[in-house]
């Protein structure tokens, strides 16, 4: 599915793209939330986006160690020269994954994967054996302290297929709470709470839960969703229909959050 | 927690709302920038049954324990500088007098360890410290653990001193400058400050002068205390005194020097109490009441810092 | 090791006494200031053997391993930032091709805590991840200890997850600015680069000026890498292209994303690799070849921090 | 034994005191030294003078977190701002007690102490009983620290009486390798080696050494020292005579490190 066969916000302007979209609906699920922990792409224009609507107080915090940025461009990576100059604090990684992440003060974490299973654990390691992978993927980064120490994550997933929504994960990377509470570890948070695709939102509201689908975008089917599932995705009672973005919305995103569509190609 | 709220309040209402009987109170500052002024209201406010957590427990530390708001203390050291004795804090220890105060003796990196665990919700903090010590012996929080590695040249696995996190209720700071978020710019001795307010539940951070977003977003390095991990801004101009302020004035060294015969004397620490603490609304009064020949005594000279470039996207 | 010793020298020299065949080497800078031309030294010397040390292997790391100086990587990302794949490093990895390469995966946390076990003497470091996860299954580095203290509400003593030190024999790191001695100011992203000086036996900082001791001494607080802990201080302008160092210059996007097709094609890395790496005498040349205007592109306008009073006794 | 009854230092200038005399012999002592971790008072001035003399490139660190300190007035406690102005490097606690000391990087520790054994174990907790002591001291401080971690330390104690040179500690705060070792810790350094009094000097060379008088001051008997040492104090060979303060030394410390006396009282 493509942008364009989305509706049209309010009727007016251009066609909205499926990355405005996720990025319109990301930035929803932030209502009243503090502190992010975001990477560049879509989850900064989620976050963005909720500072100038549903979250006013919103912090986002970077993980290259950058905290309540106020940049001149929009940044190109989590590290950007612009994210620091004008910040209200750069830290240390020790003080960034110890005393911010892993001391709790993260209430939503945003992460991406290669493949996702209906517990919210996932995969950036490897497709096939770790020993001698058929794909080498980048790996944990920062996630695995992510999932443990924020209180709840969001995933985005621009494509949604049987493969990345997988049944058996290739390899668990960033594992949920479950299983690490089956290893006898105490994590801080609930762990994925919010999937966004470009098919519509899988939710899973806390420990034990499998993620669920809850709405699906306008124009897609619960059953297309579930096809496009690579395990037998259960739906919360009434599937609901995205309200698609506002003229607001999309007029906040376009003209100000990202106005050289850095991210919303 | 609000980012964006204006968090500054007078030092009596920062109390008031976060200080309560029974809390946890760390106050911090090695040397340098003791939050003498907040310990000072806390004793006008009549706190009791604190535990206090202080590195280096010194004047302030007698002083709140003369006032009768402490019933335990978490400590590293508790003399008064190199300059003597604390006489209240002797007599609670040597003599219950006029009551006990339950002591619990830490070295100063076991202090500093045991704010690492708590800021980083770590169940313990490893240090290479106690071997063969008498201290753990006399404090149960402080134990071992054996490492899950082989030990150097595949010997057995080594053996190592670990310490528990400490989570103060509240944590006490004074700092030099913040805007009204509570983002923390602390320059010269910065000691275990950040540390400390990251392990806390609630953070109160009182500075020598407020300023403009624009002065802390021109040095985002400088801030040592992000506005998420603070709760309350007070602006209390010398409010470390008799401690320093790098930049701001220098240690009142004599009164560090009297503190010993002023302790001593369960009367003479009883009137300075009821003078300088008791008898004075806030430490506006107590500031106004040393006189502005004695603060000139204690000024400072220029020595800016070299400025560094941040750089700016064209 | 000598305070007072003035430790400049060439990166040539640096790298010829300092990094050996089969030396352990950490390279630091998070996305900031990344010491690409001591890689390229590094490679133009013809090392082998070596294990790098690095938490996001990115460029550099892709252009040693094609240069075939590194039989073992340790690391916590391996990706081309958020632009692309990493050619060479894919090949090793899923093929062999040309030769295995031994791979220790981390996450993020579990390096920063392996520096700061290695930093401090630490036989190990705990950390809360890792529960659940399948690295400790291909990672037998990363293991478990009991906590010795009790669980929150009575429950049984906490399991944690616990990483080793790590210890180079060399770290090699790009800064700002450093004087004759080594004491070493950085600004912007810090990352882990003070860290991973401490856990190193031997340290280079690579800077973009050398500086006179006032400056550095006019800003104590800025130095985070003390010169006790530098064996040697190269000044080389411009050596964390294509990465930027605040304030000097800025990043290389361009070069970010043209590496996923140049790295893809073993024929066109080998010839980027004797252009710009073997077919320069040194990081000078380098620069050169890239020519005024290239620079010009990445140059930044001003933005100096607001200067702190560090005060002068009178 | 007052400071008035020592020897003049060759022949010129006024007496030489007992601080001074202490200073001098502790600043020999730190002869080849890189890194010394010193408290203010004559650990200071010794480290000052051997700056002068023998160690040229001595740096002291200090438990405040200066490094490389260059004050324009000789500081009066460790966290004296003029040692923090113009000094090369301040660093925070963690970095300092745990990458600078514990990290390994500090040759020469000087500690005091209320009482020491032979082993060189030390007390500054309390003389009594710990629970209700006759006199509560201040502590360890980072002397623990500075014991475990240092390659060597010296103590300098002002007086030698058989209380404070004692046969059984009434608390070991800060205990040295012997102790660790059977207590299985492997400590970095191996403790006490110099032990400089208004007497003369104790020494000890490595873990398993008991301290041994190795000199003893001008006008000073050996027998006086053993009378004043509260265990069966032992002689290292022939016990030599601590050569006095040259001319050189006295005018280096009267004159560049301590003009005003503030130490050298």
């Amino acid at each position: 599915m493509s942008g364009q066969e989305l509706t049209r916000a309010g009727g007016a302007g251009a066609p909205v793209t499926s990355s405005e979209l996720l990025s319109v609906v990301a930035s929803r699920e932030l209502a009243g939330r503090r502190t992010v922990f975001a990477g560049i792409g879509l989850p900064t224009l989620a976050a963005e986006l909720s500072r100038l609507t549903v979250a006013p107080a919103i912090e986002v915090v970077y993980e290259s160690g950058v905290c309540g940025a106020h940049p001149s461009h929009l940044p190109e990576t989590i590290a950007d020269a612009v994210l620091i100059t004008g910040a209200e604090a750069v830290v240390s990684m020790p003080t960034l994954f110890g005393s911010v992440l892993q001391g709790g003060h993260i209430d939503v974490g945003f992460l991406g994967a290669a493949q996702i299973d209906r517990w919210g654990n996932l995969n950036t390691s490897v497709i096939g054996d770790w020993d001698r992978p058929a794909v080498r993927l980048p790996g944990s980064g920062g996630a695995v302290e992510v999932m443990a120490n924020a209180r709840e994550v969001f995933v985005v997933m621009r494509r949604h297929t049987p493969r990345s929504f997988a049944g058996v994960l290739d390899f668990c990377t960033t594992p949920g709470p479950e299983r690490a509470l089956a290893d006898g570890i105490r994590p801080l948070g609930v762990g994925v709470t919010r999937v966004v695709t470009e098919l519509g939102v899988l939710a899973r509201e806390g420990v034990g839960d499998e993620l669920r689908l809850v709405a699906v975008h306008p124009g897609v089917t619960a059953e297309q969703v579930r096809a496009a599932t690579g395990w037998d995705l259960e739906t919360a009672g009434a599937v609901a229909t995205t309200a698609p973005p506002t003229a607001a919305e999309l007029l906040l995103l376009r003209d100000e959050v990202d106005p050289g569509r850095v991210y919303l190609r | 927690m609000e980012r964006t709220a204006d968090k500054v309040v007078s030092l009596r209402e920062a109390v008031a709302r976060s200080v309560h009987d029974g809390d946890t109170v760390s106050l911090e500052g090695f040397t340098h920038l003791i939050p003498t002024a907040a310990g000072h209201e806390i004793i006008r406010q009549g706190r009791r049954g604190l535990t206090v957590v202080r590195m280096t427990a010194d004047i302030v530390v007698d002083q709140m324990l003369a006032a009768g708001c402490v019933t335990r203390l978490v400590s590293s050291f508790v003399g008064n500088s190199s300059a003597g004795s604390l006489g209240e804090l002797r007599r609670r220890i040597e003599r219950a007098d006029p009551e006990p105060l339950a002591f619990e003796e830490y070295s100063h990196y076991g202090m500093v360890c045991r704010y690492l665990a708590g800021a980083q919700r770590l169940p313990f903090h490893p240090l290479r410290s106690y071997g063969g010590s008498d201290l753990p012996s006399v404090n149960p929080g402080i134990r071992k653990v054996t490492s899950p590695y082989p030990g150097p040249d595949g010997r057995e696995p080594e053996q190592i001193y670990v310490v528990p996190p400490v989570n103060p209720d509240v944590t006490i700071v004074h700092a030099q400058r913040a805007d009204r978020r509570g983002n923390t710019q602390i320059w010269g001795l910065t000691g275990v400050q950040t540390e400390a307010v990251y392990a806390a539940d609630r953070a109160i951070v009182v500075v020598e002068e407020l300023v403009a977003d624009e002065v802390i977003r021109s040095d985002p390095n400088r801030t040592l205390i992000p506005a998420h991990a603070v709760d309350a801004v007070v602006v209390c101009p010398r409010g470390a005194h008799p401690s320093f302020a790098q930049g701001y004035y220098d240690r009142d060294n004599a009164f560090y020097r009297s503190w010993s015969a002023i302790s001593a004397d369960r009367v003479r620490l009883r009137e300075w109490l009821e003078e300088w603490v008791y008898g004075t609304a806030d430490h506006a009064e107590y500031v106004a009441k040393l006189g502005e020949e004695f603060w000139a005594g204690l000024s400072v000279g220029e020595a800016l810092s070299e400025p560094v470039d941040y750089g700016r996207r064209r």
